[in-house]
């Protein structure tokens, strides 16, 4: 929705971008590095299609069309015309053929893994970019239209080694081009040649580098910054008080966080137990203790709500009523062979107790509170939990080898629009390895053939009322088999004040993800936002 | 990170003994006639007595999530609640004990290594001393901080074993290079001479002639080495390494800092234990400037002036 | 010196080298070079000279403080190398003590004024009972005039005077199976007053407790008063040596004759010379060979600068170490100047 | 005895320390007088308050050390009354000090011209060139090469550095040379030689020398008149030659009886029993009556006063005539 | 001479050991850079793409542990230190030249105030013995010198930035500036530096004032500085070319060691300042095991120390003669 009203205000202003990135910029301008990428994919380098992550909605961006073939296997895409670099040259197919193959040479470049299911990028001869595919691989019209950069071939093609390239000087086709870049700030100053006429309406966006959450924090807080992707803690008074009017938040939920189970490993291996601490566990309250009720809580079907409520089975969910219920989890304990011992605290009969360690991220205040209040809810049901907080590295080395018999934590992976993107990830048999192997997703080593058939058949259609169908039989067996459970969800941060700037995208008009650090839907954002005369 | 200068100007001192009550007796006594040994000592005397009396005297379990979040100061809780809703009173009590732990076994082994590395410089002489006194010199001059940020990281799940040992690693240099002048300048005293004619042997020399000499020089690195750790556990904390599940002082401020007390309404969440960390820190500092002016009488305080 | 008895302690050919400026360098200090003298039963050695000129080196290689570079000692005939075992060792080091100069300095102020003492009782006489060293403590105290010894035990350092506390010194010095003292400056610190006290103990001790002292001093006249032989030193090496009246009465060596020119003398009418020479005492950092006293020597002749002179017999037991020296025995100097070319 | 005006009059001149235990009398009723071109020796054991009283006449005590009471005149004004910017113009200039150790009163990080130049400069402006020649003036005077004018301290000798302490005291030609023990540091043949060169220095120029020395033989022949202390007091005054021959006070007596000589006939020599007074609870009385040998019971409760003998003046009862 | 021969040879020494240190750290930690690269791209990047950055960056060859050190010690001496993992494809270099200027700058200056004021502090409070300035001054500061920096820092951050506003948040010069020599520049550099700064000047001050006071005290008892009175010098000449010179000189390499330590603070007091130094960075390359970046850091901050105290050193031999020819 590129947003022409008739009344057009007028462009000016500088808005000032609040998120913290940890470390001074470095100005490299190249939307291929996974470590830089944050400052330029979006509003320098544009990609193919604009598809919403919190909806799927698909705006034709650079392409001004595309069609599959029927089965599913090519993708075929129209080039806008009238496109210009900001050097001033033409935008043209061959820059789209150029940008993909160059990451297939380059596979360090490859930050989506594309070239996993793509087998060839070419322009036809009526001048349209064609993709074939290795297999149907509609869900990654994502990664290849919506989250790859195009890149002007010529001044990439001088590039000799693209891989270690620094791109100091960026030319793209978007809304803004990069005026000065120091250590602590980046300004982008607006693009008037941009293709969206009229387009941006922002003259300067300023993009500081804050090494930290504190001072990103007082920053916004005090006005210094409009646009926020930040953790703030008690944001009511530290934010909004401050300037009730104005100052305002919405944290869409972006992706699960989950109780992983090592489901290699007994008593991981028993349904019944899986289920029992799912009933044992106080969602609401880990949400409002653990996490100041900026999360929400989660659900057991695994997808993401309210973001993605049209794609929950609503009855299915309420058949098992997933909620803290200590009866129904004794009951299912005490099935399952399991009797509490003197302790309090269930036992098998070996007199094995169920007493485990979850590991968690120390770094990650929240989580370390979530966990604790988990402890609490397994604690009255007669489960003992043992926190183990460990510094980031060594939590993510167990996670990733599947050393740890219950974790905290979501998917390391990029969510996508739609809920099939993070359960794939999570589920898929495909994406996981053996303990000891880093594994890309799944964790919890979970192995089950029918769920890796419902997603590569979801994988093939382009039919949105299959999709659907098929992620309701996921969500039967999230329900039923309790793989990992999702116990809160993570946010989006995004805080904005209308003091200055209007525009902003908000739950009743969520025309993109809202935070600075969605790729490349800041961009979109910074495209609907403007000044107020 | 306290600053500590270093100058090789360690007078000997005149230890002085006083009647029939030996070192001790004189330390102690010493220590009551110094207004700021006085004050550290009451300091460091109180926060002992809350560390140990902590399961007794605080109202609350500290770790239990039990209120409701970020209370404002009331009778029921002191000084208001965690954003996690624990009572940061009782928070702060059981903090002391593993903050003041921390300061006096880290002081403790920082002291002993000192002793060691300087007193065996001076003694062995030749080779040997100009190698220990390089590798003290090394560490001396090495930034501490980023070597503990580097060691602190990778070993945060050991808890404060790690803590001490980081701590203890980058804080002995500094008294061994002032041990090590001491024992330069005792090491040609002429009652070592004499020992070591009438027979004894080396060890016995060390630890009965050498040690005994340096007792006020050797508290007052302990206390330095003291003040070190209280500061350093204190910013290795802050910036989270450390663990974060423990109570002390710096990992309440680790948690205040995340919940962004100072500006979100509970000041007291900060104030508190960096109070308490100052005052401890700063008991530490005036015994030892106590110290400084017990070992070396010309810096005493001088009841009368005349001229300018 | 007693031609029938041999000698209690004797070195031989005894040299000290330092090196100077650390484990790289290489400049060697001599402070002592080639030093031969014997200490007799019963005997009060006196050994003289300026600052530097390395006294206390040889008390320090007597006592094995310092290992030495060269030579040997023998203490009743055995080379002092040979004993190897602790006990032997500690065995030496009960039979010849020593006492230090500063009275500050050489007692531990940490510890009361007995542990010097009980801890030689302890490491030489391990037969006594705690009681009984106590006991011998006080006795010891009491025989170098600390009476009540008992009272004094219990002192510390700083409760005493300075000639208390050296008084202290002799007493620790006692307390082993004592034959040779060595007491480097015993007396130099302190004041003229007290100081004559202790040299007069010395030769109470002597007399009574048949121990031989090695009496190091700047101080002749001191050592006159108390040593029986006296030895001077100059620059690492001795300069001259013999009975102390006949030294003083005849100086051979002509620093001997510099250093006695100018101690001064109340009793002796006032006569100033001239402004006498007044260069320092010679570096002895690699000195090579010659006479090391001949840049301030009036009578330096040629020889003086090549051959390094070796002690001669000058007077009955008295000798000299100088190429000009006349001897009063036998040969005219004048000849045997000329014989020696 | 004093034929003309003195140099230096002080009168009843007392120094107290102030310690954590009270006040210690260091110095105590002190008087003394300096006639011009006299070289007064004042000798003692350690501890009697020698530098104590050189300091308290140069005005150079800093705490805990005060003047209790009592005047120092020199040439006619009385200097404990001035203040120190009073004072920074008549130092040196008029008065000088010689140190006991060249080597810690020379500054080691200032080469010796440096520091001569920096006390002429205090006192009068001069063109750099006059000081140049001032300098080479006085280390000539005292025999060193004024090459050494560009050494620092440790280059030079332990004698070279008393000279040229001396050299520097010698800048102005001040009337009075105070010397606390400025020959002890040095051994026997180099001090001889610089006894006798201040000796000849004093003669040529003519200022007036009061020096201090624990070494009683030392002074016989170079002083004109010695003053003995004891215990923060002086006990007996007179001309050296009558002091050493015939000593009067019992201590005087003593100290003669406690060095021995280098000639002479060998006799056993006695010392002084006993030790030096603690001068916290100084004894009533004489302060020497615990260790005097001809001890009287008057002496246990009375202080004694100076008693005038032919030659000398002696703080003794047994003088009471 | 030899005193400076072995001063070099403590310099080179040091700086072997740093590097050593250096190397063997990383390496004895657990953990591995993959993964931690893995975590920081949070999910922009695929595994397959770390597979080929693995491999990029040459991390798990097979080469000894023999090889690697001497590998990078010979890379180190050329000057070459390698590629960050975290800002891959920025040169170590690069990085480092961004944040050191202003952490060595903010040091600097703050560690000159301070110890120009302690110094000075310490000469008067000795000078003035029991006097008011030596009442008060020294133990207030040494209680302040016991307030951990940072959180010193919070509250000054919350009083004179937040508060107040006279300060900004952070930052060392103006967000729409970039750097350049002019005087707009350097006033915007002072003010935003002004906090820190301050901060550790006061925390660190009580260091420099005790020592310098009981050095002073001691060095007035000396002779030579009586010597001068005697000698009727101005008391102003007196307590700065006598007493004063004197009392530094001793103190000089001490002040230069201890910079170690204020640089410690200082990156604390960088995180709270949101100050571009090298602070932060460190603590990033340290959580991304990015081996390359935290060595060089640490390598360039020691040196940086070292070269200080060498200056220090340097300084102390041409301040005072003795040193140059003790043996
Ligand atoms: N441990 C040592 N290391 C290096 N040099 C030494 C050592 N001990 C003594 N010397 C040097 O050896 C020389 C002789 O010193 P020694 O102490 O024996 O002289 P001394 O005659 O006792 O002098 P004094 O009268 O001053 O005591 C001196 O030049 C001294 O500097
Ligand atoms: N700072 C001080 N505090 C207390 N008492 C002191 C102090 N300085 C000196 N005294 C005492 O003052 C007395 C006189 O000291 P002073 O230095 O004048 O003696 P002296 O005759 O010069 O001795 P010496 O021959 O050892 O130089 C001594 O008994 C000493 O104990
Ligand atoms: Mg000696
Ligand atoms: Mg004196």
């Amino acid at each position: 929705s590129s947003n022409n009203n008739g009344n057009q205000p007028a462009i000016g202003g500088t808005l000032t971008i609040d998120n913290e990135s940890g470390a001074l910029w470095q100005c490299d301008f190249n939307p291929y590095n996974g470590s830089v990428n944050g400052q330029s994919f979006g509003v320098l380098y544009e990609p193919l299609v604009y598809d919403n992550l919190l909806n799927d909605k698909k705006t034709n961006w650079l392409a001004s069309d595309y069609t599959w073939s029927s089965d599913s296997k090519t993708l075929t895409f129209t080039i806008r015309s009238g496109v210009k670099w900001t050097d001033g040259q033409p935008f043209s197919a061959d820059d789209v053929v150029f940008s993909f193959n160059l990451i297939k040479q380059h596979s360090e470049l490859d930050l989506q893994s594309v070239w996993q299911v793509l087998d060839s990028v070419t322009k036809d001869s009526s001048g349209k970019v064609v993709m074939t595919f290795k297999q149907s691989a509609v869900p990654n019209f994502y990664q290849i239209a919506g989250q790859t950069a195009i890149v002007p071939q010529h001044i990439w093609s001088a590039f000799k080694d693209p891989v270690s390239q620094v791109v100091k000087d960026p030319v793209g086709t978007g809304p803004f081009t990069m005026s000065q870049c120091t250590g602590q700030n980046i300004t982008f100053t607006r693009n008037p040649n941009y293709w969206q006429t009229g387009l941006p309406r922002l003259q300067t966006v300023t993009y500081p580098a804050f090494l930290d959450n504190d001072p990103a924090n007082a920053f916004l807080a005090t006005g210094q910054a409009q646009w926020g992707g930040q953790f703030i803690p008690n944001i009511d008074t530290y934010y909004v008080a401050r300037d009730p009017q104005n100052n305002k938040y919405w944290f869409p939920p972006i992706n699960n966080i989950n109780i992983w189970f090592n489901t290699t490993i007994a008593p991981f291996n028993n349904k019944a137990v899986r289920q029992a601490i799912a009933y044992s566990i106080d969602r609401d309250s880990v949400s409002k203790k653990g996490e100041y009720g900026y999360e929400p809580p989660g659900n057991q079907t695994g997808v993401l709500s309210p973001t993605f409520d049209s794609w929950i089975d609503k009855a299915q969910a309420d058949k098992y009523g997933y909620k803290f219920d200590p009866t129904k989890a004794a009951a299912l304990l005490q099935q399952a062979g399991y009797t509490k011992g003197s302790s309090g605290i269930y036992q098998d009969a070996s007199g094995k107790k169920l007493s485990f360690t979850i590991i968690d991220i120390a770094g990650y205040t929240d989580w370390v509170a979530s966990v604790q209040v988990i402890q609490d809810n397994l604690k009255q049901v007669g489960i003992e939990l043992k926190a183990q907080n460990l510094e980031s590295n060594a939590y993510f080395d167990k996670l990733f080898t599947g050393n740890f018999q219950l974790a905290y934590g979501s998917l390391d992976t990029s969510p996508g629009p739609t809920p099939y993107y993070e359960l794939r990830n999570t589920l898929h048999s495909g994406t996981t390895a053996p303990i000891g192997q880093t594994a890309a997703g799944d964790y919890g080593r979970y192995k089950n053939p029918a769920v890796d058939t419902l997603f590569d058949q979801f994988g093939a259609t382009t039919d949105s009322a299959k999709q659907h169908d098929l992620i309701k039989q996921v969500e039967a067996i999230m329900l039923e088999d309790v793989p990992v459970i999702p116990v809160t969800e993570g946010v989006a941060w995004y805080q904005y004040s209308t003091k200055d700037f209007a525009g902003w995208p908000t739950p009743a008009d969520p025309y993109a993800a809202p935070a600075p650090w969605n790729l490349p839907d800041w961009e979109v954002t910074l495209l609907h936002v403007y000044k107020k005369s | 990170m306290a600053i500590r200068i270093l100058t090789d100007q360690a007078p000997v001192q005149t230890p002085m003994v006083s009647k029939r009550s030996g070192i001790a007796g004189t330390l102690a006594s010493a220590l009551l006639s110094n207004r700021k040994a006085l004050a550290g000592a009451a300091v460091l005397a109180a926060f002992t007595l809350i560390a140990i009396f902590a399961p007794v005297i605080s109202p609350y379990d500290p770790h239990a999530l039990q209120f409701e979040p970020i209370l404002g100061p009331s009778r029921a809780h002191l000084l208001g609640t965690t954003g996690n809703g624990q009572d940061i009173f009782s928070q702060l009590m059981w903090s002391t004990r593993e903050s003041l732990l921390l300061a006096v076994v880290a002081g403790i082994m920082a002291t002993v290594i000192a002793v060691v590395v300087g007193v065996s410089a001076a003694y062995l002489g030749g080779l040997w001393d100009h190698v220990l006194n390089l590798v003290t010199d090394v560490f001396l001059v090495i930034p501490t901080l980023p070597l503990m940020i580097v060691v602190a990281a990778y070993a945060a799940s050991g808890g404060v074993a790690v803590l001490i040992a980081v701590i203890v690693i980058t804080g002995w240099s500094y008294g061994a290079r002032q041990l090590r002048s001491q024992a330069l300048s005792l090491r040609n005293r002429e009652f070592l001479e004499a020992a070591r004619v009438r027979g004894e042997r080396s060890l016995y020399i060390i630890l009965f002639e050498v040690l005994p000499n340096m007792t006020s020089l050797i508290v007052a690195i302990f206390l330095g080495a003291a003040l070190y750790a209280v500061l350093a556990a204190a910013g290795l904390q802050f910036i989270g390494l450390g663990d974060t599940n423990a109570l002390s002082w710096g990992t309440m401020l680790y948690w205040a800092q995340a919940n962004g007390a100072l500006l979100a309404g509970s000041p007291l969440w900060v104030l508190a234990p960096g109070i308490c960390i100052a005052l401890l820190g700063a008991a530490f500092a005036l015994l030892n400037y106590a110290f400084d002016e017990i070992a070396n009488p010309a810096l005493r305080p001088v009841r009368r002036k005349r001229w300018s | 010196m007693n031609a029938d008895s041999a000698p209690l302690l004797e070195t031989a050919g005894l040299t000290k080298h330092f090196r100077l400026g650390g484990y790289l360098s290489n400049r060697i200090l001599h402070a002592v070079d080639d030093v031969d003298l014997a200490i007799g039963e019963q005997e009060i050695v006196a050994l003289v000279g300026e600052s530097g000129s390395g006294k206390s080196t040889i008390a320090r290689l007597i006592a094995r403080v310092y290992r030495p570079t060269g030579g040997e000692i023998y203490f009743r005939g055995r080379p002092l190398s040979a004993m190897r075992s602790r006990s032997e060792q500690l065995a030496y080091r009960g039979r010849v003590p020593m006492i230090f100069q500063d009275p500050y300095g050489s007692l531990s102020p940490v510890y009361r004024v007995s542990h010097g003492v009980l801890r030689a009782l302890k490491l030489h006489r391990p037969a006594l009972s705690k009681a009984a060293r106590d006991e011998v403590a006080a006795q010891l105290f009491e025989s170098v005039g600390l009476t009540p010894g008992s009272d004094f035990l219990d002192k510390y350092p700083y409760q005493l005077s300075g000639g208390q506390r050296q008084r202290v010194g002799f007493a620790q010095a006692l307390a082993s199976n004592t034959e040779l003292i060595l007491a480097d400056e015993p007396v130099s610190m302190l004041d003229v007053s007290v100081r004559i006290g202790l040299l007069n103990l010395m030769a109470t001790l002597r007399r009574e407790m048949r121990v031989s002292f090695l009496y190091i001093t700047h101080d002749i006249a001191s050592a006159r008063y108390v040593a029986d032989r006296l030895i001077v030193m100059y620059a690492g090496h001795i300069a001259e040596s013999g009975p102390t009246e006949d030294v003083l009465a005849h100086p051979k060596h002509p620093y001997t004759q510099l250093l006695l020119s100018a101690v001064p003398d109340p009793r002796a009418p006032i006569s100033l010379p001239a402004t006498s020479s007044v260069a320092e005492p010679p570096r002895v950092v690699d000195p090579g060979e010659g006479c090391r006293f001949r840049q301030r020597c009036p009578y330096a002749i040629e020889e003086c600068a090549l051959v390094t002179p070796r002690l001669r017999l000058l007077r009955p037991a008295h000798t000299a170490a100088c190429h000009v020296a006349t001897s009063d025995i036998g040969v005219p100097a004048k000849e045997q100047a000329a014989t020696s070319r | 005895m004093v034929v003309t005006a003195p140099v230096l009059a002080v009168d009843g001149l007392s120094v107290d320390y102030i310690t954590d235990r009270g006040a210690v009398r260091a110095v105590d009723g002190v008087s003394l007088e300096v006639a011009k071109g006299e070289f007064l020796g004042i000798v003692g054991e350690s501890g009697c308050g020698k530098s104590t009283l050189l300091f308290a006449i140069a005005r150079l005590l800093s705490p805990p050390a005060e003047i209790a009471a009592g005047s120092v005149r020199f040439r006619g004004r009385d200097m404990v009354a001035m203040d120190e910017d009073e004072l920074r113009h008549v130092r040196w200039r008029d008065y000088s000090v010689v140190m006991q150790s060249a080597m810690n009163a020379l500054n080691p990080v200032m080469t010796i011209g440096a520091q001569l130049k920096d006390a002429i400069e205090a006192h009068e402006p001069a063109s750099s060139q006059k000081i140049r020649e001032r300098s080479e003036h006085v280390m000539r005077l005292v025999g060193i090469d004024p090459i050494h004018l560009a050494s620092y301290p440790h280059q030079l000798s332990g004698g070279m550095r008393q000279r040229a302490m001396i050299a520097m005291a010698l800048v102005f030609s001040p009337e009075l040379v105070i010397m606390d023990e400025p020959t002890s540091a040095l051994d026997v043949v180099a001090q001889r030689s610089l006894m006798l060169q201040i000796k000849e220095l004093q003669r040529r120029i003519g200022f007036a020398a009061v020096f201090v020395t624990h070494d009683m033989s030392l002074v016989s022949h170079f002083s004109d008149r010695l003053a003995v202390m004891y215990a923060g007091q002086i006990v007996e005054v007179g001309a050296t030659r009558s002091v050493f021959e015939d000593p009067k006070h019992p201590y005087t007596k003593g100290l003669m009886q406690s060095f021995p000589s280098i000639s002479g006939p060998k006799e056993r020599l006695v010392g002084i029993a006993g030790s030096p007074p603690d001068l916290l609870q100084p004894p009533a009385g004489c302060r020497f009556h615990p260790r005097c040998p001809s001890v009287m019971p008057r002496c246990r409760t009375e202080e004694p006063p100076f008693y005038e003998e032919p030659a000398d003046l002696v703080r003794c009862h047994l003088y009471d005539r | 001479m030899s005193y400076i021969a072995r001063r070099l040879e403590f310099f080179v020494i040091t700086v072997w050991a740093a590097l050593t240190i250096n190397f063997i750290l990383p390496r004895i930690m657990p953990g591995n850079p993959g993964q931690a690269m893995l975590v920081r791209f949070h999910g922009r990047v695929s595994p397959q793409t770390i597979k080929a950055l693995e491999v990029a960056f040459g991390i798990n060859n097979n080469e000894s542990i023999f090889q690697q050190y001497f590998e990078y010690l010979g890379n180190t001496l050329r000057g070459d230190f390698g590629t960050s993992l975290t800002f891959f494809p920025a040169p170590v270099g690069d990085i480092v030249k961004q944040g050191l200027p202003w952490t060595l700058g903010l040091v600097g200056m703050a560690t000159i105030i301070a110890f120009a004021l302690g110094t000075l502090i310490g000469m008067l409070s000795a000078w003035r013995r029991g006097g008011f300035l030596d009442a008060i001054l020294p133990p207030a500061f040494i209680v302040i010198s016991a307030f951990p920096y940072f959180w010193l820092g919070l509250l000054v951050l919350l009083v004179f930035a937040i508060t107040l506003g006279w300060f900004p948040l952070g930052f060392a010069y103006d967000l729409s500036s970039s750097i350049n020599l002019s005087w707009d520049f350097a006033g915007q550099v002072a003010w935003h530096g002004f906090l820190p700064a301050l901060t550790i000047v006061i925390t660190s001050i009580g260091g420099w004032i005790l020592t310098m006071r009981n050095t002073m005290i001691t060095t007035l008892a000396e002779d030579y500085v009586k010597m001068a009175r005697a000698k009727g010098l101005s008391p102003v000449r007196i307590m700065f070319m006598y007493a004063g010179r004197n009392a530094i000189l001793p103190n000089l390499t001490g002040f230069a060691m201890s910079l170690g330590f204020v640089i410690s603070g200082a990156i604390l007091v960088e995180i709270v300042f949101n100050y571009p130094g090298v602070g932060f960075t460190l603590l990033q390359a340290v959580h991304s095991e990015d081996f390359a970046l935290m060595q060089t850091l640490f390598l360039l901050i020691t040196i940086a120390v070292l070269v200080a105290v060498l200056a220090a050193d340097f300084l102390t031999a041409w301040l005072d003669p003795r040193t140059r020819e003790q043996a």
